[in-house]
């Protein structure tokens, strides 16, 4: 009770972050197959933060999701989560993508939030790429 | 009367400083592991959080002590530090509103040389004297508030005499008036109650070596309210809320905690141990012909005993007192020989003051050593009597 | 690229703070006897002499490792103290003969800050920038001296990135122009020769921590020179010459003295230690593209090697390096996520100085753990640009 | 060599001091007895020091010295070490009397000199009454 206190360490990345960062599955470039391939990029200028998001879209599915990121923990993470999470789903899904669902699994510190909102431009970019593709076909 | 106690000395000095309690230096030493274990808490990596979570748990503990936020406290060297960043610190940062100050005449050093620097400064300083007793009237202090006061500094037990002050009612005589209340609480925290939840002092200044923990380490709290701020005296790497930087001494701030934990647990306990030691040494000294205790016996904290003995002379009383460590006026005044000003604002002559011998004590002095003590006090006083002309003092 | 070393943390972080060395923490939990061994050091009786000499051995143990003499070193609380009392403290103290100041861009936020205070105060300060590998051109020093000019500082060996300043020319210079020079040592001390009979230094800064003696212990050197003092910052019970009161903490002063003792048997050993790391540790990681060290490879200090890495991010470069203790800047500056502005002085931009991490070490690092830092450092850096956009940075 | 250092106790008192105020063998009133009684007085108002030899003179021998003394442990000690060297000894021996002699033997500090000094008025006052006394006798 009198030794050095242990407890209440101030954790800068939970658990569910440092996962994330150590072992993105998701990380790269995405891979030639079938279906369509597009991209949404965007940046934070301040600290110098840059998002690429690619997909391959195939009969209305994300087939694949991949991301590329220079920035901090927290944005390898949640992109990451967000490849993670809409891999394999309806594009329209993607409509569901929450920034504040986001920062809260992840823990992100408010000081963060701009940096976190950029990932969703780069969502909106890649969905605006693949309904202006869909609206020329049509 | 060579004592056969000659080669052990019986320490009677906690008010100068006091022994680490082992629990803390244990404490304190833990720190001193793997550099991995405890870095620079300033510092991102696994050492630094180690560091800082441990810092952490000292400021709840000293806040605890305090019925205090920990938020609330920053760490300091001591009080001597604490002192003068919280009159020098409040003095400059209230300055635009009015550049009176008040205090007392028998405050520590570190407070009278705070506002010493102060009126070089420019400020304007009133120093009110207490009675005879030691305790100031509230009714001085009420006179000597002015429009443009900003800051008064009370002391809560004096260091010499262990006189206490009413810190309740001059902390709402300041609030009532919207000036800062800063007390030194070196002598009194971790000795009596002090629950900053409920007494309105905005500042208060205390020390870990006078409750048992490491010397050169202290706090300075920090009342939360508007317009109850410091400006700092050092400047660099943003620590304490940057109103106290330099590398965060881990071990020292740990120790600190801990001491401020026993402190807490075993306050009521110590309390009741040195009363039944004051009483029993003031009973057998108090008999002697020409001893007087300096200072009120009501408003008092029983940990010190500070008294003096017509007929001595205070140098020679020191040396025929061996092998008891006492202190003749404050520990940080014997380097100069002078009478103890304090003592002095009580009314004593040269003569008394320089007789007076503080007796302080604290939960590890015994029955055993203060009996010796009161027996020792007699017999060098009637020895040296002995020795003086009949008409000395 | 889960570590096997996940749990067990590498410290490499030594220009932060160091682990204190067994026989210091020895020497220094010796204080904590029992109270009639080591009282207050200002009290007259024994348990105070008793304190008091071993206060003045440990400040013979610091002259002799600066080749000082012991009268002329002051304890303070650390390094941040130290530069404070001495620049704000001597400005202060020859401000009736000039109120022109000189600095560095690359100094310690002590320093810095110092000087912002006295700016506050009407000072004027000259900031000099260093050249792209951190050392101070003595053209630009003598260039910025004044007729009105009354203090310099410089300091020894820079925090983040090792590069060691000429303070033997730049304190002759300073010499030859009636300048007080303050040099700030808390990354040299110790650990390079300084020799303060040779070298032509007036103040010098130094904190025990960095060459593993406890935290919240410095010293601050004063030249016996005429014109060279300062004016205190702390006012109270007349210690340290009354430049610097309070109680004097006695077991950080002794660890202080036991500690500049090691210091000065192991310096050249110690020395070639780092050296040898420091080669190696470059050698691991010079051939990785993109790679860059930061500041000056020849005016250089061993133990520190700060390195940048194009097109990856610190913050994550900073998780990637888990399990070592690194810094990335300076460890005082790490709650904030600025890039350091001692890299941007030498010409870094923000996402270089961002990228940049320090790698610091002494006597206790093994070649092992340099290895595997070395190693470490670049399959993170090549696991981040993997995963970064290739246009990145 | 790395603990803490004992050496070198900064001793306000040597050990001669000590051991005279300790057990002064001098201190106190001259007990009745033959010859006659003298008395030397002297004080410092700085520090309200006073003091007071006293001496039975016989066959101009000082048969009895005594001192009373107010003071710090420096000045007691001087004035039991000079009784202690002039009991028994010729009245014209305390002209040898020397403070600095004093002051060296006993480690006085410098600014008590002025302290002891007033010990050699006391030892003045008691010779120059033992003088008068003589010239009236002659
Ligand atoms: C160059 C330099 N100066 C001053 C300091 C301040 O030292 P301290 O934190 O011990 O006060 C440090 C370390 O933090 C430093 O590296
Ligand atoms: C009342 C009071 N204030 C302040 C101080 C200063 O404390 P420190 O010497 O630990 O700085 C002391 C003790 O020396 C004290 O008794």
């Amino acid at each position: 009770m009198t030794g050095v206190a242990r407890s209440a360490l101030p954790e800068p990345y939970n658990q569910r972050v440092r996962a994330l960062f150590e072992e993105p599955q998701h990380a790269g470039e995405v891979v030639n197959g079938p279906g369509r391939r597009f991209e949404g990029r965007a940046s934070e200028s301040a600290a110098g933060a840059q998002i690429v998001l690619a997909a391959v879209v195939s009969d209305g599915i994300l087939a694949v999701l991949r991301f590329r990121v220079f920035g901090c923990p927290h944005l390898i993470a949640a992109a990451e989560l967000t490849c993670e999470r809409f891999e394999g789903e309806p594009v329209k899904k993607l409509q569901d993508f929450s920034v504040s669902d986001l920062m809260e699994t992840l823990g992100v510190p408010v000081e963060k939030t701009g940096r976190i909102l950029r990932l969703e431009d780069a969502v909106r970019a890649l969905l605006l790429q693949i309904d202006r593709t869909a609206t020329n076909k049509d | 009367m060579k004592s056969t106690h000659a080669n052990a000395p019986i320490y009677l000095d906690d008010a100068a400083t006091t022994r680490i309690d082992p629990q803390v230096a244990a404490a304190l030493s833990a720190c001193f592991a793997a550099r991995a274990d405890y870095g620079n808490a300033a510092s991102s990596h696994i050492a630094g959080r180690r560091a800082q979570a441990a810092i952490d748990t000292a400021r709840q503990q000293l806040g605890l002590l305090l019925n205090a936020r920990p938020q609330d406290l920053i760490w300091t060297s001591g009080a001597t530090e604490s002192d003068n960043l919280a009159i020098i610190g409040a003095a400059r940062f209230r300055a635009h509103r009015g550049r009176h100050l008040v205090t007392m005449t028998t405050e520590h050093k570190a407070v009278l040389e705070s506002f010493d620097a102060l009126e070089k400064e420019g400020f304007e300083v009133s120093r009110l004297s207490p009675g005879a007793d030691g305790v100031l009237a509230l009714s001085a202090l009420e006179a000597a508030i002015r429009e443009e006061t900003q800051l008064v500094s009370i002391m809560h037990v004096n260091n010499e005499t262990g006189v206490v002050q009413d810190i309740a009612a001059i902390g709402a005589l300041c609030r009532s008036r919207d000036v800062l209340f800063h007390t030194d609480a070196a002598q009194s925290a971790g000795k009596l109650p002090v629950d900053l939840a409920a007494l309105p002092v905005d500042l208060l200044s205390l020390t870990a070596h006078k409750f048992r923990g490491p010397q050169g380490v202290g706090a300075l709290y920090i009342a939360d309210r508007p317009g109850c701020s410091v400006a700092p005296l050092l400047h660099g790497g943003g620590q304490e809320r940057r109103l106290r930087p330099g590398t965060s001494a881990l071990h020292q701030i740990v120790g600190m905690g801990v001491a401020a934990k026993l402190a807490h647990d075993r306050l009521a306990a110590n309390l009741r141990h040195v009363t039944a030691l004051h009483e029993r040494l003031w009973n057998a000294v108090k008999r002697i012909p020409g001893v007087t205790r300096n200072g009120s016996a009501d408003a008092h904290y029983a940990g010190i005993l500070n008294i003096s003995a017509a007929g001595v002379e205070g140098e020679s009383l020191m040396l025929a007192l061996e092998p008891l460590c006492v202190a003749s006026g404050s520990a940080c005044n014997t380097q100069s020989r002078e009478p103890s000003f304090v003592l002095k604002a009580l009314g004593c002559t040269d003569l008394e003051a320089q007789s007076a011998i503080r007796f302080s004590f604290g939960p590890e002095t015994s029955l055993g050593d203060i009996d010796f003590a009161g027996e020792h006090y007699r017999s060098a006083v009637t020895k040296l009597r002995a020795i003086a002309p009949a008409a000395a003092a």
